[in-house]
């Protein structure tokens, strides 16, 4: 398998590199690609979109059909992980620790649930004495973490970023979350069901703010048709189009790592992980 | 141009590449892999790519690595090659 | 020489990407282990990025946002010339890639811990014993 | 405004995303949100098709923008038709699923629905896209959610094909995407017209060729040509009957159809027939496919595996017949996604009747079949005919075209492999009978000999099944219209 491995990937180099022969020299400014569309991009998206950042205004109106796709192609993964992993049956032994004594109990019978609460504790199989330092730190870098994954949401269409690192962002806070305590906490604050509505959700925003624009008399994302809905500058219109659609995004994205991140570490059980 | 910091980071770059899939360790593998995506951050933050780059630096050297060190926890760190 | 040290100098991002390539292909087809196969499959596509966002550099260009548009109105003013921007489209297109890559990602990584919960081992000939084991399929 | 393209693809994807909620919030709601997701596309589907074939090919320009600056949906005659036949497959099988999701999947029948409206929107969105990139992401849609419906499947096996099928796919899409990279490079455009536009001054560049071989490689993984097929029987064969279902009839088709579509309208029928000499090498690897493929059919035990190596094998007849390079076999080959698509639909849909109720179809299992279930086989028997290729039946006509189109271009081992291949289907599908008509009931069901209880699979699947297999002979019968008014004017 090695062998044959090393074949094909030596061909696979060899056609590849034998393509570069006519490409092109690095960075030259007259190359096909940096001439035929992109200063048409370039010099009009400005004008035509309101948005300086020109990433934004390809990838969310020029090409906005694409990150649509790109959206869904998230949300189904997100979906494929809760469908391969997610295990709704009792583990079969779990621990218990009796908070006054400390004592800690370990049940095999999966039928047995104690009540959680003043008098017990749920604790993972693996579980480590907390880490105050770590906790307190966490606590306070998570919201600043989250404020920051905002700002790049809302400030995508004038800085990097926008609606997919932002929600990648703010997905990693809600996963230090669970890192730095540990996963019930998580679970607890957010519930199994509002991530998967959320994930839809954000989609959903998407989607509708695309498709809103048809019966309103454009095509299809075509925000330009929203002006009568939004109030203020009518120039703007495809600019608040694209915040739009951005926050979707990062709804989607914040609520598919989460999803994926809590199946793969508690193996679809939600109960402990990392 | 700065085509010897383009050259440097490129040689990272395919170092990391290298010791990721050659480490016999699945964590080793995690971490360096989470470096090789840094240094690819880097590469495109200097071609000026600079939304790519934001994007990888959160997504490939952040998530992915989450994803990565969780996977290995659930599955082993064992490794013949 | 003194002929090829340009020529390295306008090709080598290319050459590198697809040495880049070849290391994740590699590792995709000859390695046993699942996981480290997983590596190569991102080492693969991270490749292709390179070599998209190596297709936008342009020299003596900055990056794709405009200068002092900020304002909006007066933005009209500005005469924006393209020579001085890069090419935005390949960044466009290699966001949608990356978010694909790190879906295909998550989804792979999840199969790979159901496979571990399966058959308790990642390395492929192992599991090509275990599936002997199992008997033939239904 | 006329916005019935959009509509196509993005109904089933909204349907996707309401079904998504509903899962949460009433998961029975989910089945009938998918139904109207798919009714309405398919009727947009419907609509689309009977304008093109009045006034010529729609563009559609997403986001209003002109094409090559924003994402078009150029959808001419070949595209309304895969169109139609995508979402009208996809919304009987839904019909069909009803039964099978609650044996199958139950508890998790709202996501599996989600998951299934998404598969075919990236189906339908392959189809009508204009753009190379947009081909790339719905490309992506369509594998992940095909990945995540084969592990679902079988619970042994299931995941580990699921995983090397993730390699393989990843594989291919990234060679797709390197192709167009390199087509990129040169054309500076992303638009399907404009860069047949550029292309055509740039003929004998060396990076057109790298880029056209890394696009056919990409898409020959993905729709399993013969020596790239290894993923294909074990992905197909372990997921859910209601997944297999559509993605055995209609991935590969559709993939088909994207090969035609870079050859005819991206690359041009100049570049690759006289610019290139490769069409003989292509033509003797599909002579090859269909050979393999109806040789490994025959050595399988398992009547989903033999089926999946059947569509490795028809895989064969459309790449060969696309790349004869005359306009017989190009309407062989588009022709035979239409009945290739009925064909192996209809096999597949008498399959989920018998798993319905035997669990599993080995070959032995079918003993006594046609006492128990006379109309599933009845349903199974047309299917098989039409496959082996029976005058009445449409799979007949698109194999004339095809023989046709290879003794035009002096292909005679082409020809020859396609009679062979029917020859040998039709031993294997004479066995299947001579099983399940001749042989006894097993024992152990505790029946007696004398009276087989009649034990059918519910009214809507087999009602669907019906429906399909009569389909064939009605599409065998209206050939030569369908030809003359959908696959020629688009081959002019």
């Amino acid at each position: 398998m090695k062998f044959i491995g090393f074949i094909v990937v030596c061909l696979t180099g060899v056609l590849l590199l034998y393509g570069t022969g006519e490409f092109p020299d690095w960075g030259d400014p007259n190359s096909p690609a940096s001439v035929h569309l992109s200063n048409d991009y370039i010099e009009k998206a400005v004008e035509q979109t309101q948005v300086p950042n020109l990433v934004t205004a390809v990838l969310a109106d020029y090409r906005g059909f694409d990150t649509m796709f790109e959206t869904a192609v998230i949300f189904c993964a997100g979906l494929a992980c809760f469908l391969l992993l997610r295990d709704f049956s009792p583990k079969k032994e779990r621990f218990y620790r009796h908070t006054p004594t400390g004592v800690i109990l370990h049940i095999k019978d999966s039928k047995k649930v104690l009540k959680t609460g003043k008098e017990f504790e749920h604790m993972a199989k693996e579980w480590v004495p907390s880490d105050l330092i770590i906790k307190t730190i966490c606590r306070i870098l998570i919201p600043f973490i989250q404020i920051y994954a905002l700002y790049v949401v809302a400030h995508g269409d004038f800085s990097p970023g926008g609606g997919f690192p932002g929600g990648v962002i703010f997905g990693s806070s809600l996963i230090l979350l669970a890192i730095s305590y540990d996963l019930k906490t998580l679970v607890r604050r957010i519930k199994e069901k509002v991530i998967g509505i959320y994930a839809a959700l954000g989609v959903l925003i998407y989607v509708g703010i695309a498709a809103i624009c048809m019966p309103m008399g454009g095509n299809f994302l075509d925000y330009s048709a929203l002006a009568p809905l939004v109030p203020g500058d009518p120039h703007h219109v495809r600019a608040l189009g694209m915040l739009g659609v951005e926050i979707g995004v990062g709804i989607a994205v914040t609520a598919v790592m989460a999803i994926i991140y809590i199946n793969i570490v508690s193996e679809g059980r939600h109960d402990e992980g990392l | 141009m700065h085509w010897p910091i383009d050259l440097i980071v490129l040689t990272f770059v395919i170092f990391c590449a290298i010791a990721a899939i050659s480490v016999k360790d699945l964590l080793g593998t995690a971490i360096l892999f989470g470096a090789y995506s840094f240094m690819m951050c880097l590469l495109w933050a200097v071609m000026g790519a600079v939304d790519v780059a934001f994007t990888e630096a959160s997504v490939g050297a952040g998530v992915s690595t989450v994803f990565f060190v969780a996977a290995v926890f659930r599955t082993s760190r064992r490794t013949k090659d | 020489m003194m002929d090829l040290l340009p020529l390295i100098v306008a090709k080598y991002n290319y050459w590198l990407y697809v040495i880049l390539m070849m290391i994740g292909l590699y590792a995709m087809i000859a390695k046993n282990n699942l996981i480290k196969k997983l590596v190569g499959m991102n080492i693969f596509q991270t490749a292709i990025i390179l070599f998209y966002v190596s297709i936008g550099y342009k020299r003596d260009a900055t990056i794709p946002i405009i200068q002092n548009a900020h304002g909006g109105h007066d933005a009209h003013a500005a005469v924006i010339h393209a020579a001085d921007y890069i090419n935005p489209l390949p960044h466009v297109l290699m966001l949608t890639a990356i978010v694909v890559s790190v879906a295909t990602f998550g989804v792979a990584m999840a199969l790979a811990v159901r496979v571990y919960q399966r058959y308790q081992t990642l390395e492929e000939d192992e599991l090509r014993m275990r599936l002997v084991d199992i008997g033939p399929e239904k | 405004m006329n916005n019935y393209p959009a509509l196509i693809v993005v109904a089933p994807l909204l349907a996707a995303l309401f079904a998504g909620l509903a899962a949460w919030i009433e998961e029975r709601l989910s089945y009938p949100i998918a139904l109207v997701g798919l009714a309405v596309s398919m009727f947009s589907a419907f609509k689309v098709l009977m304008q093109v074939i009045d006034s010529g090919a729609i563009q559609y320009r997403m986001a209003g923008w002109a094409p090559p600056m924003g994402i078009e949906y150029r959808i001419d005659l070949l595209n309304a038709m895969v169109l139609l036949l995508v979402s009208g497959i996809a919304f009987l099988n839904l019909i069909a699923s009803y039964k099978s999701v609650d044996q199958e999947i139950n508890d998790r029948a709202g996501s599996f629905y989600t998951i299934y409206l998404l598969f075919v929107t990236g189906l339908l969105g392959v189809t009508a896209t204009g753009d190379l990139f947009n081909l790339y992401v719905l490309i992506e849609i369509t594998s992940l959610t095909s990945y995540a419906m084969v592990a679902l499947g079988d619970r042994d096996r299931g995941p580990l094909a699921s995983l090397n099928y993730v390699f393989i796919g990843v594989i291919g899409a990234s060679f797709y995407l390197l192709g167009v990279g390199y087509l990129y490079m040169q054309t500076g455009s992303l638009n399907m017209a404009d860069v047949a536009n550029i292309l055509s001054g740039i003929h004998g560049s060396s990076t057109v060729l790298v880029a056209f071989i890394l696009c056919m490689i990409g898409i020959w993984i993905k729709m399993a040509l013969f020596p790239l097929h290894v993923w294909l029987p074990n992905a197909y064969s372990y997921s859910p009957v209601a997944f297999a279902r559509i993605v055995a009839p209609l991935m590969t088709k559709v993939m088909v159809y994207v090969m035609i579509r870079m050859m005819i309208t991206v690359f041009g029928r100049e570049y690759i027939f006289e610019t290139l000499n490769l069409a003989d090498a292509v033509v003797w690897l599909a002579t090859i496919a269909i050979i393999a493929g109806a040789a490994m059919a025959i050595s399988q035990k398992n009547l989903k595996k033999m089926l999946t190596y059947i569509i490795v094998c028809e895989i064969g007849y459309m790449v060969g017949g696309a790349w004869m390079g005359n306009q017989l076999g190009m309407t062989g080959a588009i022709l035979h996604i239409l009945n290739d698509a009925l064909m192996t639909f209809a096999l597949f849909l008498a399959v989920g009747n018998m798993v319905y109720k035997l669990k599993t179809v080995d070959l032995i299992d079918l003993k006594g079949l046609f006492g128990k279930m006379p109309w599933t086989m009845t349903g199974f028997v047309l299917a098989a005919f039409s496959i082996i290729g029976v005058p009445p039946t449409c799979g007949f006509f698109s194999k004339w075209y095809l023989i046709l189109g290879a003794f035009e271009a002096g292909a005679y081992h082409f020809a020859a492999a396609l009679v062979i291949s029917s020859l040998l289907c039709a031993v294997l599908f004479f066995k299947i009978f001579e099983i399940s008509f001749f042989e006894p009931m097993s024992k152990g069901h505790g029946e007696s000999h004398a009276s087989v209880a009649i034990e059918e699979a519910p009214v809507s699947m087999l009602v669907v099944s019906g429906l399909v297999s009569l389909s064939l002979i009605i599409a065998g019968l209206y050939s030569g219209t369908i030809v003359n008014t959908i696959i020629l004017p688009f081959l002019k």
